[in-house]
């Protein structure tokens, strides 16, 4: 789960960093207001709470001189949409001079199976640009779990950006903190982007922090929904998951169920392989039931993208029987399916589930190829 | 042969009076495998399909001393403590079936394993099987046949999938292993390959990708290295996956520009590893290979 | 640093464990009106807060089964020293009606270098006498400092105390609690005893946790004055603690002062040897500045136990005749010594500190037998 | 020969720049110490007695990779860091003279030396001395004379006073190491036995003991074993301490009943070990030991 700027900045102020001295101000609200009672004057910078990338670039982030920008900015950030999505929230916080913008991240490293540290003097823009044209300038520092980020190795990380004295040892305390958080919080990334440097602090500018979504139980306090505005989901990418079904939105026009990521994901590929375009990615599991599989196929025919769908099930653990069974549930509760369906079922239990949808007029082929084939005739 | 289980490994189930724990020791037992013994905290006494079951792993394995072999059903929340307690009962391999482990927990677990030098496959896996020998996981025994082809995958269904199409064209498999899908995994393509490389009934290997990470480029380095010697086909699933976008399983995105659809083919065809458009191709290809 | 029961409990409570629902009362403080804000009625259970062991048999502990038991206990215990100390404030908990008492406890065994857990079956006695009687009815477990305790582990040292079912699960969970608490607040121990069994519940009738002094600084919540009231110092090792002084009070009546713990322990020895008593280890450490030395024979003047004072100094990094000019400084500020003092000093400028001394008319020996030996004689 | 420190060691100072670190590389140096390097963080690039100083011991070590040795002077609250840095750096034996580091800390940087391969002396210790060839330590260096001798002990001062009587007697040392008085150290009286066992140099052994804890009964367990074989003479502080006292050292509390004077004495008497009553009956007691 994503957080918000505002938030990891609140959580990074419990592990004693100083943040930017700012209000947050909801839609109604008089900003003037608020920022007089939090003792803030312009100039400040007014940010758009919205949980996608490239905010800044997207026109997210706005800086505000007087008390009228203050007032015209606010309104303007409420209306305006980032990548789609409009905030709920600003962040009014004081502009703090600097010139120097570092950057520091932190994600597990797959390989290594390890957290990894991410450190650059050249924060402030597109990092990820930075690492493919200067991959030198990324200094990556590995910790193991289990004793923690030791602090030699943040002075370090800190010098090998360049910091010296008092700055470095500012820098690794911050650095310390934010590794601290991203374990703590179960973090799948923890960043500060940029980091500012002023005189020997260093002050995060931005925040961000992405919350392992299977250890959210241990963190309680953190869980809200959120999908709306996370910018993460489309309409039906949300509607989908509030109905379990584990979809993804894509351009095309031919609906797509499968059982398994893997496969869901090859039967996509395979649809293309015989020029067909899927609208979506839609994976229904192991062993599902006959409920989800009606739930999944009404979805689909109601999901407006989709013109035919195609249904590929290999029976391991899901049996085809049970399949074919949701299938025909979702064909009765809808009267009739308006879009064409072209079902494949092969393992376990597939003759019963053959069976099951011949009596009720639905193709259902043993070999995927000629599956894909008819769909594309249809 | 096979690798790390065969007819004459003995098995304890952790989680065994789950419902899927309690599902899949049925199925294992009817395959052939040796379960020993079942773990459930609080449950010790019991038996589940005549198979005793004990408080903990401690206990089965004083009872069970040749048990040498776990395969984990706990729910996520104890999984990790059920790996900690396999690991210290001395267990060899300890197989993590349980999906949405909060990866933290599974960064820690597999790199304690790792010390201990226990192997760990998965979490969020299928497990793995030797045909005609012995199942420690969740795929489908019937359609796999023993033979003589070694099969490393991301992805579940699909390795049913590619299974069924190599068994049905007459190409059996020595081990069938799904190392899971989860971001942190105890056993990579890499580390399973050196486990393959060894295997004298293994003549030849089908490596499953997907896109997102690196392994299949650590394949590809290590089959160019000569590390790797033995035939390879491989199939990445994906390929027309948008990149950035999570397809279900968290180790699909794609990050930093690596871990592409192209990247990964560029990298397995330049150490000579003939890369299947779909599953479907895998048995030619592989029949070519082995031609060779 | 031992902390009083009601902070070890309240401590506890973050951890998430259920602790008896009490109020804790000053003197002057009306007990029945702050237990029925509290909502808290008899019988309830009023606990002398203070640091000693053994409270409850030095009879610290009472029931109040009546509201007039309340008035006249309260009075009674801020009344009462226990071990010498009146305490300054009292627990007033709800009595807890149960039939098992446990123990649970955790220590770091040096040994081992790793946080050991003991437990037994048999709490609410002197669990010190168990482990000498019974020594296989304590469960030892060794807990890897780095991994920490595992969920098995916890539940194996319940199993092995007789639990099952819930009551086992209940009893891994406040394990789990006490063993982190120690650990994050680095406990030198951390117990409780008695744990009470109540149906599947464990409540920690008793809590306890030593905070290691030399990581106090991590700890400054826990910071305080508690010299006077914690039990383990007399009012002349306060005084001296407040001076700086490493000193422990004896039952003789030679003044002790030697330079490191281990050569002034040797000191009483040898004074025991030859017929003396103690009335004191005094420790000035090593690299004593004059200043230092001054202080500790000045006290060692003042305090009323000693009839001479024997100083026994090797000098490594202390300088021999740093802590002659220590000697003369208390002899000018003090007049005159008005208890004999026999000095021992070698090593490090031996001479030159041997020297200044017989200028005073002091006498210091090279031979610290020879030292004793006129000791002894005076 | 001595153990662990000899005239060819080649030794960085952490905390160099500080007062004590300053002093006592001066000290060192002059007892003859091979200090190639010394570290404070900040203040690289300077010198200290002509050692040249570096930001951190990976520098050091670079620039003088035939480091082995490293002595610890930083402030409490930075001391475990710096062990892990030097541990991380490579060093084989690492002195921890600090004091009041919290017990927690020591007891996690112990560890993960031992893991590693490190020796660790201390913390809260006055180092070792070769007498002769170096010393690593803050002891005067002067009391000790080069000889068979080797000598173990939890107390500071009290080493340089049995070194001190041991030296008049003619008696030299090969070694002399403090361990070191907190409730966790890195190298045991028995750890450091196992070395003195091996090192040809080293005739007979003293011991410098403490009421509290059970070292003592453990090294008398290892003599009792045939695990030391060496001629072992041992001083126990603290005979008239009452129990349950803190001395100033936390090493020194009584604890359940362990630890006694009495105790240890009787475990040291039954292994055949001579117990001296007072240092100064030590040099006979090891002359008599020496002439069976």
């Amino acid at each position: 789960m994503k957080l918000f700027e505002y938030e990891a900045k609140e959580i990074l102020k419990k592990y004693g960093v100083k943040v930017p001295k700012s209000v947050l101000v909801k839609k109604g609200e008089d900003p003037i207001e608020k920022m007089k009672q939090a003792g803030l004057e312009p100039p400040v910078v007014v940010k758009s709470q919205v949980l996608v990338a490239g905010r800044g670039k997207a026109g997210g982030i706005k800086m505000a001189k007087t008390w009228d920008d203050v007032k015209r900015l606010v309104d303007e950030l409420f209306d305006k949409p980032i990548k789609g999505i409009k905030p709920r929230l600003l962040l009014i916080e004081e502009a703090i001079p600097h010139e120097v913008e570092l950057y520091v991240g932190m994600v597990i490293d797959r390989s290594e199976r390890k957290p990894v540290i991410l450190a650059s003097k050249y924060g402030g823009m597109d990092i990820e640009e930075i690492a493919r044209e200067k991959p030198e300038s990324i200094i990556r520092v590995h910790v193991d779990p289990f004793i923690g980020l030791k602090g030699y190795q943040a002075r370090l990380v800190g010098k090998k950006i360049g910091l010296t004295g008092k700055a470095l040892s500012n820098f690794a305390k911050f650095l310390t903190a934010l590794y601290n958080m991203f374990m703590e919080y179960d973090g799948e990334l923890a960043e500060s982007n940029p980091l500012a440097l002023v005189g020997d602090e260093v002050i995060p500018l931005d925040a961000r922090l992405i919350v392992d979504d299977n250890a959210l139980y241990r963190h309680p306090e953190l869980a809200k929904e959120i999908l709306e505005e996370s910018g993460e989901y489309t309409e039906w990418e949300i509607k989908a998951r509030k109905k379990g079904l584990a979809f993804v939105e894509l351009d095309g026009d031919i609906g797509i169920i499968g059982n398994g990521a893997g496969l869901t994901m090859t039967t996509m590929d395979l649809v293309y392989e015989f020029g067909g375009k899927p609208a979506n990615f839609l994976d229904i599991g192991g062993g599902a039931s006959a409920e989800l599989v009606k739930t999944a196929v009404s979805f689909l025919v109601e999901f407006p993208k989709t013109k035919k769908i195609f249904m590929n099930i290999f029976g391991g653990i899901t049996r085809c029987d049970e399949v074919a069974k949701g299938i025909v549930k979702a064909l009765e509760e809808l009267g009739k399916l308006e879009k064409p369906l072209v079902v494949r079922l092969a393992g376990t239990n597939e003759e019963e589930g053959r069976e099951i949808l011949e009596k009720h007029g639905i193709e259902a082929f043993v070999d995927p190829i000629e599956a894909v084939k008819r769909l594309m005739e249809l | 042969m096979a690798i790390l289980l065969d007819e004459k490994t003995k098995v304890i189930v952790q989680g065994i009076t789950g419902r899927e724990g309690s599902f899949h020791t049925k199925l294992m037992l009817d395959y052939g495998t040796k379960i020993v013994a079942g773990v459930t905290p609080g449950k010790g006494g019991q038996e589940v399909h005549g198979v005793p079951v004990y408080d903990t792993v401690e206990e089965a394995v004083k009872e069970h001393p040749d048990a040498t072999a776990s395969i984990i059903f706990v729910p996520a929340r104890f999984a990790a403590d059920a790996v900690y307690e396999a690991v210290d009962a001395g267990m060899k391999l300890v197989v993590v079936i349980t999906e949405h482990i909060p990866v933290h927990e599974a960064l820690k677990f597999i790199n304690y394993a790792k010390q201990k030098g226990t192997t760990v496959i998965g979490p969020n896996c299928p497990g793995l099987i030797s045909p005609g020998k012995a199942k420690l996981g969740i795929m489908p025994g019937h359609v796999f046949k023993e033979g003589p082809i070694g099969i490393i995958s991301r992805s579940g269904t699909l390795t049913y999938e590619i299974g069924y199409a190599l068994s049905k064209q007459g190409m059996g498999q020595s081990t069938v292993i799904g190392i899971g899908g989860d971001p942190v995994i105890g056993t990579s393509f890499t580390e399973a390959m050196e486990l393959f490389e060894k295997d004298p009934e293994t003549e030849a290997l089908v490596l499953v990708g997907e896109i997102g990470g690196d392994m299949e480029e650590r394949a590809a380095q290590m089959i160019k290295e000569g590390r790797f010697t033995k035939p390879v086909v491989a199939f990445i699933a994906g390929r027309t996956a948008p990149p950035g976008k999570r397809m279900g399983h968290a180790g699909a995105i794609i990050m930093m520009g690596t871990g592409t659809y192209q990247g990964k083919v560029k990298a397995l065809e330049e150490a000579g590893v003939k890369v299947a458009k779909t599953p479907f191709e895998i048995p030619e290809l592989l029949r070519q290979a082995l031609k060779k």
